[in-house]
């Protein structure tokens, strides 16, 4: 579903990217690890197509969903207005399966996304994601500022999504520990080239790794 | 090292110039130099300080009918040349409490109109001579020394300018200049350090008029007239295409930019008024020619000449191919 | 009173005819982020041409709708220019259409010479309740009042309205839905050239046109769409309805020196006192 | 040190922070957690002075603040690093955190335009600060980067060297940890113990409960704009009405 | 005199700086047309005192500095100047022309330029207070004892215009019962004619000049206002004309006697007149209005005062100007030493629009045949 191979991408004269290949087969979940500055969310931006890769190729089966950093709504409209325009090429204009996933979000339809709390957005975010009816999502930082308990929701509902529909997910995640209880395999990106990579079982015995991710203050 | 040294050539360049030119390289040269200064202002509030003025063609005016009118009511040129400069900046600190609430577009609209309204009272207003504006402005003196000489504004002009862009440098290069480029992003980070929000913004604000009411006093000496005809709104916005054409939050993208928008301008004009034209030849050829260069500038160098030129220079290139997200 | 109605009537026609012109501000800014300093010359492009048709022998109607659409190819050329390249920012877009307003100049003058021109409307005038207004005027606020509840509804209420929207709230985000910003960017310049036309057609009757007559009318025109924050239509209508009823209230009440001065000087109030009321951590919320 | 009494604030209807009183004693670090929306960012903005409080009374270290601008608090000692990252643009990481140095320095644009003594002393005092700064949240080597094309990670760093540099006497962090990785988390982790150690006040919100509770000595919950819990850390976690209102079957 | 110019027996070179972008672009291009025309045609005679005439045109940008500018660039290369149509302009030159000795012949009509007199500064226009006076005139041959007047606050023609008025009024016991200033941006002028309406004036005249001048004559006639409609000699042109189509019939235009050449008896005014209208209408295509009147009369001006000086030295020219008696298109121009603008209100006609052309009142009529009889 996602086959990126030898892909270099780089802002002016920063490489961001070197020589990365990656593959997530169909009904997949990839977790995405790696430093601050790994070069995580270039990926995410260059599968997205927002990105022009510099060489290498891109290939992705079925339609992708991004769930950008940093929340990026619609500042001026409303959380309504933001779901609907989710569904910009699925033809997906009925957001009340969003709102059943996230009921917070009922009660937030009219008010405008700009001025929502940070896990509100992410939220917002997330539904709109969702309003694509994506059959490959990329999640770039699932749990930002979310609270607890909706971060478990939302890690069961990709579950559910993944198991019932085959939704292909790449998900990079600043609390590894939920990204290993998720996914299958993981990559480990390092300033821009690919570390490690392998079953999540395996990584997380991976000194390494698992010093780096898995260890400190992480729930 | 290579700074100082392009520093120094400049600098004797700029020296040697008003010797060598004759009068009516000399006019455009002093126009220059003037346009410049202005531009700086605009750089340091727009490029720096993150506020818009479609206005600044209003200090200029201050500064010039400040000291017209002292030079016409006796007051020692050198006198109306030092409160040029304090007029207008006294002037933008009194509108700018209400008007710099407003930001954005709004403070754009608020500055425009603020010029409009000005320039509509000084054509209005029996002191300002109305319209037609105030006539035989006396030459510039200090003490027995009068500027007769083109060459004397020219030297006026650009020892004001070096004045204004080396005030400029000193002043982004430290705390409060770090606090004005801080506020031009965000306001509430800014403030959270300690900045003063909106003290700094008024602050930024005279001192650009400062700027603008400096040029508009040496204007007025060698023009020896002034009138609202001559500052016209178009004004105001030519000098932010100058500022932007130069690169924006550049000290030397202003002068350049003034300087090539200038340039540009009379060399049109020259090749416009040869003889056996057709008869519309001077107006499309200086429109048509004008706009193309300007657009095909700003759209192949979107930061500006001096930023094009340095990257170029320095083989940096830091343009990155995605727009940066907001 | 019916001097007060005539002065009354006659202000909403005129601000109706700078609302045209903003809202052609308002649709671009709206979906691109960019303040389009050649609204204006849609409008001239627009009266110039209706001018020269009806001078050619065209008829009424045909020439009217033949302006507004070279005025929206217009619209369209000057978006190629200001938006179709990538990586150009709104300020850099800006001063592209105050060069596309000056090229056009050049344009103009070539087509049409640099005499004013003029075209007729709909002569006379009428009596409503004792005021007199031009028939002309009539026109004006009629297309003004339906321009104003299609674009209303067409942003409020329409998915592409709001998805013209989203473009300019938030471009990347635009781009991670899979909109195409550019081609949607150059839909509002033609729609804006189109708004532009309409003014065009609608004032040349009132007032001559000629080639720079753009700067005219985009000072009013940038004053009510900056009331309306350059993106809302209605709030745009009423700044404009403010200017045009001050402007005739001024001439009406003895200061016609100082329409300028009190149209924009109370514009300028309006704006303060509501800016006042704003606190900067709610504009900058990301 | 910093006492809240009955502060509210709405928005259009809608209560952000309704009725909360709260006091942070010396030296403590206040861990406050609460779900998405409760009003956490909304009770940093009015304690910062970047809201005004509809009804209630701030002080802060014996001072009536809550009709003090932004940048007195900010003076009186107090520095926010906000949750939405705001970096000074056009700066580079370096200047970014000079500007944190505002508030304790004082050449203004006339000692910069003459380059008086006065702004050469500000100017030795701001770059040795902003160095030593960088040093501590691990920046030093990104230090003449532009500011806005940081990774995550390294904004938040950014932000916290700019406030550390006040020298506060009270720090509010508003998910510092969010977007950091293992190591960068333990990091941060390990600079909070350090400023704590030295006596500085924390307010710190926080989605890692594992994070906050390792750091807090006392936890407060909001939901719904107010306070629903106060108290050592432990307790607040058991606290039924926290585990569901908040925490979920994830704890 | 000063130094430059031209020497020997090349071209005598004349200065034209003229509005050719900005604002006053309009009446600019057709005082350019105007003093091409007249360089033709003397050139076609042989030229001046054996020497070919050649024009050093700049462009003002319809800004005083950029007058400046270009005035700068050419002094040195010129033998005299024709000067900018703005007057803004012509002021910031002025005293700059003066101090060179470089004579000056300006296309504005500001009082301002000859009050007081500068020896080297000529005006070649009607000034307002002759427009104001001639139509004070007109009003009280009409037996008409109140009027209103409007006037465009923003532009010096008529700022002036108006003060003359209101000063001359009494003398031709003329009453000013509306004095209403409007501005140049004005769309509106209905608050106007609310006005007049209610006001006792048996005539209205309005002084402006470019788009006011159309946009108010339009809404006066959708108005339905009776009381009748004086425009000042601005609007004497194509300019006003086209953009008025049928709506100007009948309408009350001033302007200068060579806009209504074609009615004057035979002789020496209405010859002079068509040596300039009839070569214009061939090349142009239609009639030459005012601007370009005043830049061929200012031509003629310049070019009989060298005939006269015999020389390109400034300071005979400047004196054969100060002597000069001569008819141009304008009418019969004499300066002298204490009258810098040399012309009278005799010259300016009072029309009517008929079938889309300004044709003479009755009352015009007789008074040019009398001053083209008194005049040769
Ligand atoms: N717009 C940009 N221009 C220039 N450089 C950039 C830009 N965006 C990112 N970079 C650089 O590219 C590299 C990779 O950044 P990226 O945002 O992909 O990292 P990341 O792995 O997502 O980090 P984080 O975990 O903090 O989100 C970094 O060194 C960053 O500074
Ligand atoms: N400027 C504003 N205008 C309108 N509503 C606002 C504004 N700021 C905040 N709110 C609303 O107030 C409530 C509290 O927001 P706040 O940002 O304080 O939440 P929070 O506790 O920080 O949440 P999170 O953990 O998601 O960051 C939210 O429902 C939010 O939508
Ligand atoms: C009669 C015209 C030459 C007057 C000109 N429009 C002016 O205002 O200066
Ligand atoms: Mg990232
Ligand atoms: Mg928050």
């Amino acid at each position: 579903m996602i086959d990126v191979r030898d892909l270099v991408v780089s802002y002016g004269t920063a490489t961001a990217l070197e020589h990365v290949t990656l593959n997530v087969g169909k009904g997949e979940m990839v977790a995405l690890l790696g430093p601050n500055g790994a070069g995580k969310s270039t990926l995410a931006n260059t599968l997205a197509g927002l990105l022009k890769p510099v060489s290498g190729t891109v290939e992705i089966g079925g339609r992708l969903a991004l769930i950008p950093e940093g929340r990026q709504l619609f500042p001026d409209l409303s959380v309504a207005d933001n779901l609907a325009l989710g569904g910009w090429r699925s033809g997906e204009r009925d957001p009340s399966f969003v709102y059943d996933l996230l009921p917070r979000l009922t009660s937030l339809a009219r008010r405008q996304a700009g001025v929502l709390s940070g896990g509100e957005q992410q939220m917002v975010a997330f539904g709109r994601a969702m309003m694509s009816r994506p059959s490959v999502l990329v999640v770039d930082e699932l749990s930002l500022g979310l609270a607890p308990n909706v971060t478990a929701d939302l890690a069961d509902h990709l579950a559910e999504l993944n198991r019932s529909q085959g939704l292909t997910v790449l998900l990079i995640e600043q609390n590894a520990r939920l990204a290993f209880d998720l996914c299958q395999r993981a990559y480990v990106l390092e300033a821009g080239r690919v570390g490690a990579e392998g079953a999540c079982a395996d990584l997380a015995e991976d000194p390494r790794v698992a010093g780096a991710y898995l260890g400190g203050a992480i729930t | 090292m290579i700074r100082l040294v392009a520093g120094v050539l400049v600098a004797a360049v700029t020296l040697v110039l008003p010797a060598m030119l004759d009068d009516s390289a000399l006019a455009v040269y002093i126009l220059l130099g003037l346009a410049a200064m202005v531009t700086v202002g605009v750089s340091l509030l727009m490029g720096y300080a993150g506020q818009v003025s479609l206005g600044q063609g209003a200090f200029y005016a201050i500064g010039a009918y400040t000291a017209a009118l002292l030079a016409l009511g006796g007051v020692p040129p050198l006198a109306g040349l030092i409160a040029a400069p304090l007029a207008a900046a006294l002037f933008s600190l009194v509108i700018g409490m209400p008007l710099l609430r407003l930001r954005g577009h709004h403070l754009a609209f608020a500055t425009l109109a603020m010029q409009l309204i000005l320039l509509s009272l000084a054509g209005q207003l029996e002191i300002t001579g109305g319209d037609i504006g105030l006539q035989a402005i006396p030459q510039f003196s200090v003490g027995a020394f009068e500027a007769g000489s083109a060459a004397a504004y020219a030297y006026m002009a650009w020892g004001g300018l070096a004045l204004v862009m080396l005030v400029t440098h000193n002043v982004v290069t430290s705390r409060p200049g770090r606090a004005l480029r801080a506020l031009a992003t965000s306001e509430t980070a800014a403030a959270s350090s300690g900045v003063p929000v909106g003290r700094y913004k008024l602050v930024v604000f005279a001192l650009s008029a400062a700027f603008a009411g400096l040029a508009g006093g040496i204007y007025c000496f060698y023009t020896g007239y002034v009138a609202p005809g001559s500052f016209p709104v178009l004004i105001s916005i030519q000098y932010i295409v100058m500022a932007v054409v130069g690169g924006l939050g550049t000290i030397w993208g202003a002068v350049v930019g003034a300087g090539a928008i200038t340039l540009l301008v009379q060399g049109l004009d020259q090749l416009a008024g040869l003889p056996g034209m057709p008869s519309y030849a001077p107006s499309v050829l200086s429109y048509a020619v004008y706009a193309l260069v300007l657009i095909v500038v700003v759209l192949f160098m979107p930061h500006g000449l001096v930023p094009a030129i340095t990257n170029r220079l320095s083989r940096k290139r830091s343009e990155a191919p995605v727009e940066t997200r907001s | 009173m019916s001097a007060f109605l005539t002065y009354l009537l006659n202000g909403l026609a005129v601000g109706c005819a700078i609302a045209l012109i903003a809202s052609g501000l308002v649709v671009i800014h709206r979906v691109t982020g960019v303040v389009n300093f050649a609204q204006g010359t849609f409008a001239v492009v627009a009266g110039l041409c209706t001018s020269s048709l009806l001078g050619l022998g065209f008829p009424h109607g045909a020439s009217e709708v033949t302006a507004v659409l070279a005025a929206a190819v217009a619209g369209l050329l000057t978006g190629l220019a200001a938006i179709g390249k990538p990586g150009v920012t709104p300020l850099s877009s800006l001063i592209v259409t105050l060069g596309v307003g000056v090229l056009a100049y050049a344009v103009e003058i070539v087509l049409w010479g640099d005499q004013p021109r003029s075209a007729p409307g709909l002569a006379g005038s009428v009596t409503v309740a004792g005021a007199r207004i031009q028939t002309q005027y009539l026109l004006v606020i009629a297309v003004t009042a339906l321009t104003f509840v299609a674009l209303a509804i067409f942003f409020g209420r329409t998915y592409l309205g709001k998805a013209l929207t989203a473009c300019a709230s938030n471009p990347y985000a635009a781009r991670v839905v899979g909109m195409d910003t550019r081609r949607m960017g150059l839909i509002a310049f033609a729609l804006g050239g189109l708004l532009g036309g309409i003014a065009g057609v609608l004032v040349t009757p009132l007032r001559p046109i000629s080639f720079d007559t753009d700067v005219t009318l985009i000072v009013n025109g940038f004053a009510a769409a900056v009331f309306g924050a350059l993106t809302r239509p209605v709030i745009t209508l009423l700044g404009a309805l403010l200017l045009g009823v001050a402007e005739t209230m001024a001439a009406g009440y003895g200061y016609g020196s100082h329409q300028l001065e009190v149209a924009l000087g109370l514009m300028l109030v309006v704006m303060i006192v509501q800016a006042s009321r704003r606190s900067a951590i709610s504009q900058e919320s990301t | 040190m910093l006492a809240i009494t009955g502060v509210s604030r709405s928005f259009g209807g809608v209560y952000a922070v309704r009725d909360v009183s709260l006091t942070v004693a010396d030296g403590e670090v206040c861990g406050i957690i609460g779900p998405n929306g409760a009003g956490k960012s909304t009770l940093f903005n009015l304690i910062t002075g970047h809201l005004a409080a509809d009804r209630g009374e701030i002080s802060f270290l014996g001072h009536r603040v809550d009709r003090l601008p932004p940048h007195r608090r900010a003076r009186l000692g107090m520095s926010i690093v906000f949750q939405a990252a705001r970096v000074f643009r056009g700066m580079t990481v370096r200047e970014n955190v000079m500007v944190g140095l505002h508030g304790r320095t004082g050449a203004g644009f006339v000692s910069a335009a003459l380059r008086l003594p006065r702004h050469r002393r500000d100017e030795r005092l701001i770059a040795a600060e902003a160095s030593s700064a960088l040093e501590r949240v691990g920046l030093a080597d990104w230090a003449s980067r532009p500011a806005d094309r940081l990774p995550i990670g390294q904004q938040r760093a950014l932000q916290l060297a700019r406030a550390l540099c006040a020298r506060p006497r009270l720090l509010l962090l508003d998910e510092p940890a969010s977007g950091l990785r293992g190591e960068e988390r333990e990091r941060l982790a390990v600079l909070v113990e350090e400023l704590r150690a030295g006596g500085l006040t924390i307010l710190l919100i926080e989605h890692d409960v594992a994070f906050v509770t390792r750091l807090a000595d006392r936890l407060v919950v909001l939901d719904l704009g107010q306070v629903i819990a106060d108290g050592p850390p432990a307790e607040v976690r058991a606290d039924p009405l926290v585990l569901a209102a908040y925490l979920g079957h994830a704890s | 005199g000063n130094p430059g110019g031209s020497g020997g027996d090349g071209p005598i070179k004349v200065g034209l700086i003229i509005s050719l972008t900005g604002n006053y672009t309009p009446l600019g291009s057709e005082d350019k047309k105007a003093v091409e025309l007249a360089v033709e045609q003397v050139n076609a005679q042989g030229g001046l005192l054996g020497r070919k005439v050649e024009l050093v045109t700049r462009d003002d940008k319809t800004a005083p500095d950029q007058g400046i500018v270009a005035y700068n660039q050419i002094k040195g290369e010129i033998d005299a100047l024709i000067g900018p149509v703005f007057s803004n302009s012509a002021l910031a030159v002025e005293p700059l022309a003066q101090r060179d000795k470089m004579p000056y012949l300006s296309l504005a009509p500001a009082q301002e330029q000859v009050e007081p007199i500068k020896s080297y500064i000529f005006v070649t226009p009607a000034l307002s207070s002759m427009y104001a006076e001639r139509y004070l005139q007109y009003i009280q041959a009409q037996g008409i004892k109140t009027i209103a007047v409007a006037w465009d606050s923003k532009s010096a023609y008529s700022v002036s215009g108006h003060k003359s008025m209101v000063a001359l009024a009494p003398k031709y016991n003329v009453t000013i019962a509306v004095d209403e200033p409007y501005e140049t941006t004005n769309s509106d002028f209905s608050a106007m004619f609310q006005h007049v309406r209610d006001s006792a004036a048996e005539a209205l005249v309005f002084w402006g000049s470019g788009a006011p001048g159309v946009t108010a004559a339009k809404q006066y006639v959708a108005s339905g206002l009776k009381t009748p409609l004086f425009l000042t000699a601005s609007q004497a042109s194509k300019l006003w004309l086209e953009p008025m189509g049928s709506a100007a019939e009948g309408m009350t235009v001033q302007s200068a006697i060579g806009v209504v050449g074609e009615y004057l008896p035979a002789g020496k005014q209405k010859q002079v007149i068509e040596q300039m209208a009839t070569p214009y209408q061939q090349k142009h295509g239609y009639p030459p209005p005012q601007f370009a009147q005043d830049g061929y009369s200012a031509s003629l001006l310049l070019f009989e005062a060298i005939r006269k000086a015999n020389s390109t030295d400034k300071t005979k020219i400047q004196q054969a100007l100060e002597s000069m008696d001569l008819i141009t298109p304008n009418g019969r121009f004499r300066y002298s030493p204490t009258d810098h603008s040399g012309l009278s209100p005799e010259f300016i006609s009072v029309n009517t629009v008929k079938n889309g052309k300004f044709v003479p009142t009755e009352w015009a009529m007789e008074q040019l045949t009398k001053t083209v009889t008194a005049s040769g």
